[in-house]
């Protein structure tokens, strides 16, 4: 085989199968202040998409796709965005929930107890959600990136002084 | 003993746990084996944290379609706090873990491998 | 010698954190926490968010929160410092 | 301007973290990374100092993240604190200043010492600086662990800076292997206590343990703990990363893990103190420390003696400093509940808590001037080396300076501490005041060493043309040799403006309690 990475069928799989990933991904954060999830878990799910490229392409393909450039970029972008939001909350203190209850964008109230829930509440969480996902799957996916590459590399040489 | 035993189960397991992962760090010298003790010393701590929060009976701290009637008794959730922290501890341990990874990568790719001992060149 | 010592403070640690996990309170019974009282009682009206442990973790414990993306950063910058070598 | 001078904690740690975020943007224009990074430094060390100052006249200063109001430390008709507290006493803010001093020190230091990868470099730097300031300022303990974890994580990229030899990985690995298991230790140990009293809050928890009495699991947390922050702090008999760490770092980044050392001691104070104080089994917890003391006093001086690398030989020295810094913790420990003893204990303490800072101070300064030697001449080894006086003249001073610190000599600061250690400590035990002096002594020889095979005797033919460092590196080691003279010259003033109210903000457990709560 000339090029890297799996067969036709693996490639086809993989690359069929990452769009409902990244979307489950997306749910996960979106919905992380009404079920179990959030962030992290969400941003986790995105990164298992890259991962899963990686097997199927290699990494020289996928690194041509995303580069690890825009993937740092992105991760300071979705730490700065968290910091801002937790920086604008500065009008009582730093953190301070300024959406929760206030009415407009993400301020409904919901009502106490059991509920179905409404996407639209709990203020900055959402908000914050969305940062840190950002933040986590462009993380992980360099981790994943530099690992496999350096390793995919060494492989070429011929695997160091064994 | 045994009534005590089966009572705190939980937390005796995350304890012992936790010694086969520092058993793992201290006797092994290969630093992939090393970074696994450490991340089962990680997992049995958020295992302990997430084993403290639980309440006899309790729900999910999560009120989207809970099996709740009425407003909302303390005892009928699990504690929340806990849940939270072993959140971060896991993301933190899997930092951990990452950098542990890369660093040994780089330590084969000078030394040529992956056992402490070989690979060893500082006395400490 | 070396691996006797490990081995000593292997067993000094078998010892006290399997008592300690003893001594807790019964699985299942924890200790009255006031503050987990309260963020279960009133953390749905504060926060208008369903999900308390979200609430907790960027709300609540926002900082630490903070702190944690931090320590993701932390290290994907420090391997990525790291393999600078490789990825020229 | 009101307003905002109440939001200067949460700002202090912030303001670095962002920027560290910010950073890795700018990387294409080379030189703004670094002027950001340096404005960063700058704002933060602006920020620590009016901390202090406030903290000095006006008391506790508090932050709960994310109330209504920063000084709202606990929800109506609650006894304990629903949020994360910044608790900033006279001893944190004191604590911070110094850490922020010493990291802008560092950051102007790598302007000519680091050549590549600046983006990343100067912002693991700041994430050092946030984490550090999170550690002293933060009044929780699951958030002391979670920056605790940021400071020793954004070492090892650091520590391992220099890639083309496999010696800076190998350290980073054991520095990785050592926090890591220091960090575990930590979360359980908070895991215990919040089982036990259900609270996190270290106010709270002190005031739990003062109603409520201790049980046994707050006991074997209070061991972990001191386990743990001895073991970051580089004590013996967990000493054997230093050298390793301190040795194979970029000279900036050793100055910032003394630093890191400093934050543990920090913490290890805190919590010994603050939170349990009033126990009883204290004064075992003070007998294991003095041990771990007396050990990092005698191993220190003694291996310091034998080592062939500057760096490695400084941080031996630097070891049996940290046993000084143990030893009055121990005394002071020891002397909470035995009425006769008081006195000696809390100048055991003022005497310790003054080391700590010189400690930092001339570590720092010895590491940035071996820095400087290893730039010039591109060697550590001390018999390689030698004859740099002529050419290196500023930098054979300011490491003349240290060494002296080092020393305990005067005029520097570390003799005033090292006497009220001295002092106090012969009063609780002769034999530790006596060992204490002898390796006092001792670290001398290898300092009188180090000078002689670096700077003194014939010029060597290879380092005929080195020229002295730039002047940026010049001023940072002028500014911290500067510190360790006038700290030295006065060192009642200092003692009484500054060291005395940290003092006394750790003695008093119950003036912590009410200003938190």
């Amino acid at each position: 085989m000339t090029e890297e990475g799996l067969s036709k069928i693996v490639r086809t799989v993989a690359l069929l199968l990452t769009a409902p990933i990244t979307v489950l991904g997306l749910y996960i954060i979106a919905h992380g202040h009404l079920t179990p999830g959030g962030g992290f878990q969400g941003g986790t799910v995105i990164a298992t998409a890259i991962a899963l490229m990686l097997v199927a392409f290699g990494s020289k393909r996928v690194k041509k796709a995303v580069g690890k450039e825009v993937l740092s970029a992105t991760e300071s972008l979705g730490l700065i965005a968290f910091i801002a939001i937790a920086f604008l909350g500065m009008g009582s203190t730093f953190f301070s929930n300024f959406l929760a209850n206030a009415g407009g964008l993400l301020g409904m109230s919901i009502p106490s107890g059991a509920n179905p829930g409404t996407i639209n509440s709990a203020g900055t969480i959402p908000l914050m959600n969305f940062a840190v996902g950002i933040e986590v799957a462009s993380a992980l996916s360099l981790v994943l990136l530099l690992i496999y590459f350096s390793g995919e590399k060494e492989g070429k040489k011929g695997g160091g002084k064994k | 003993m045994i009534a005590v035993l089966s009572q705190n189960l939980p937390f005796v397991v995350s304890a012992l746990l936790l010694l086969i992962g520092m058993y793992a760090l201290l006797f092994k010298s290969n630093l992939i084996k090393m970074a696994i003790g450490l991340s089962v010393m990680g997992s049995a701590v958020n295992l302990f944290l997430i084993a403290l929060g639980y309440r006899q009976d309790s729900i999910a701290p999560i009120f989207t379609n809970a099996p709740l009637v009425g407003a909302v008794n303390a005892a009928e959730m699990a504690m929340p706090v806990p849940q939270a922290l072993t959140l971060t501890s896991i993301v933190i341990s899997l930092a951990v873990t990452a950098l542990m990874l890369s660093l040994a990568v780089l330590t084969f790719r000078h030394t040529g491998t992956l056992d402490a001992e070989k690979a060893g060149r500082l006395k400490g | 010698m070396k691996s006797f010592t490990k081995a000593l403070v292997l067993a000094v640690l078998v010892f006290f954190l399997v008592l300690a996990a003893l001594e807790l309170r019964p699985f299942g019974m924890p200790q009255k926490s006031a503050m987990d009282d309260y963020i279960i009682v009133k953390g749905q009206e504060e926060t208008a968010a369903n999900n308390l442990v979200s609430a907790v973790v960027f709300d609540y414990r926002g900082f630490d929160t903070l702190g944690e993306a931090t320590v993701l950063f932390a290290a994907v910058s420090g391997a990525y410092l790291l393999f600078r070598r490789e990825l020229k | 301007m009101i307003e905002l001078v109440q939001h200067f904690p949460a700002l202090a740690i912030g303001v670095p973290l962002a920027f560290a975020f910010l950073l890795p943007l700018l990387k294409k224009w080379r030189n703004s990374a670094v002027i950001a990074a340096l404005a960063a430094l700058a704002v933060t060390e602006f920020l620590a100092l009016f901390i202090l100052q406030d903290v000095l006249q006006n008391g506790i200063r508090i932050y709960s993240m994310g109330a209504v109001v920063p000084g709202l430390a606990t929800p109506e008709q609650m006894a304990v604190p629903v949020r994360i507290l910044l608790s900033i006493d006279a001893f944190s803010a004191f604590m911070g200043a110094v850490a922020a001093t010493i990291a802008l020190l560092a950051g102007i230091y790598s302007i000519h010492f680091i050549r590549e990868s600046h983006s990343k470099y100067f912002s693991l730097l700041l994430l050092m600086l946030a984490g550090a300031l999170g550690l002293v300022f933060t009044g929780d303990m699951f958030n002391m662990f979670v920056f605790f974890e940021v400071l020793s994580i954004s070492s090892i990229g650091l520590i391992a800076f220099w890639l083309h030899r496999a010696e800076p990985v190998e350290a980073g690995f054991k520095y990785l292997a050592i926090s890591a298991v220091a960090s575990i230790f930590v979360l359980f140990a908070v895991g215990l206590l919040y089982g036990q009293h259900g609270v996190l809050n270290i106010a709270g928890l002190s005031r739990s343990t003062l109603l409520y009495g201790f049980a046994f699991t707050d006991i074997i947390a209070l061991a972990l703990l001191v386990c743990a922050f001895s073991m970051k702090a580089g004590a013996a008999p967990m000493h054997y990363w230093v050298p390793d760490a301190y040795g194979e770092a970029p000279a900036a980044v050793t100055a910032m893990l003394a630093v890191a050392s400093l934050a543990s001691l920090y913490a290890l104070f805190r919590i010994a103190f603050t939170v349990f104080g009033a126990t009883p089994l204290i004064e075992l917890v003070a007998f294991a420390v003095i041990i771990f003391g007396v050990l990092s006093l005698f191993l220190g001086a003694t291996m310091s003696l034998v080592q062939k690398d500057l760096k490695r030989l400084i941080a031996y020295a630097g070891i049996s400093q940290t046993g000084f810094i143990l030893v009055a913790l121990g005394v002071g420990l020891a002397a909470i509940h035995n009425t006769p003893l008081q006195p000696f204990g809390a100048m055991a303490m003022e005497g310790g808590v003054f080391h700590v800072i010189n400690h930092a101070f001339y570590e720092a300064l010895l590491f940035l001037c071996a820095g400087a030697v290893f730039l010039r001449t591109g060697t550590k080894d001390l018999n390689e080396l030698g004859g740099l006086a002529r050419r290196m003249p500023f930098t054979a001073f300011f490491f003349l300076i240290g060494g002296i610190a080092i020393a305990g000599l005067p005029p520097s600061s570390a003799f005033a501490s090292k006497i009220l250690i001295y002092e106090s400590v012969y009063f609780f035990n002769p034999l530790i005041a006596v060992i204490a002096l002898v390796s006092s002594v001792l670290v001398v020889v290898p300092m009188v060493k180090a000078f002689c095979a670096i700077f003194l005797g014939p010029e060597i033919g290879k380092f005929k043309k080195v020229r002295e460092v730039p002047g940026a590196m010049l001023f940072t080691m002028l500014v911290l040799s500067a510190l360790v003279i006038i700290f030295g010259l006065f060192p009642g003033a200092i003692v009484e403006t500054i060291v005395s109210p940290a003092v006394n903000a750790l003695l008093s457990q119950s003036a912590y309690v009410g200003g938190v709560l």
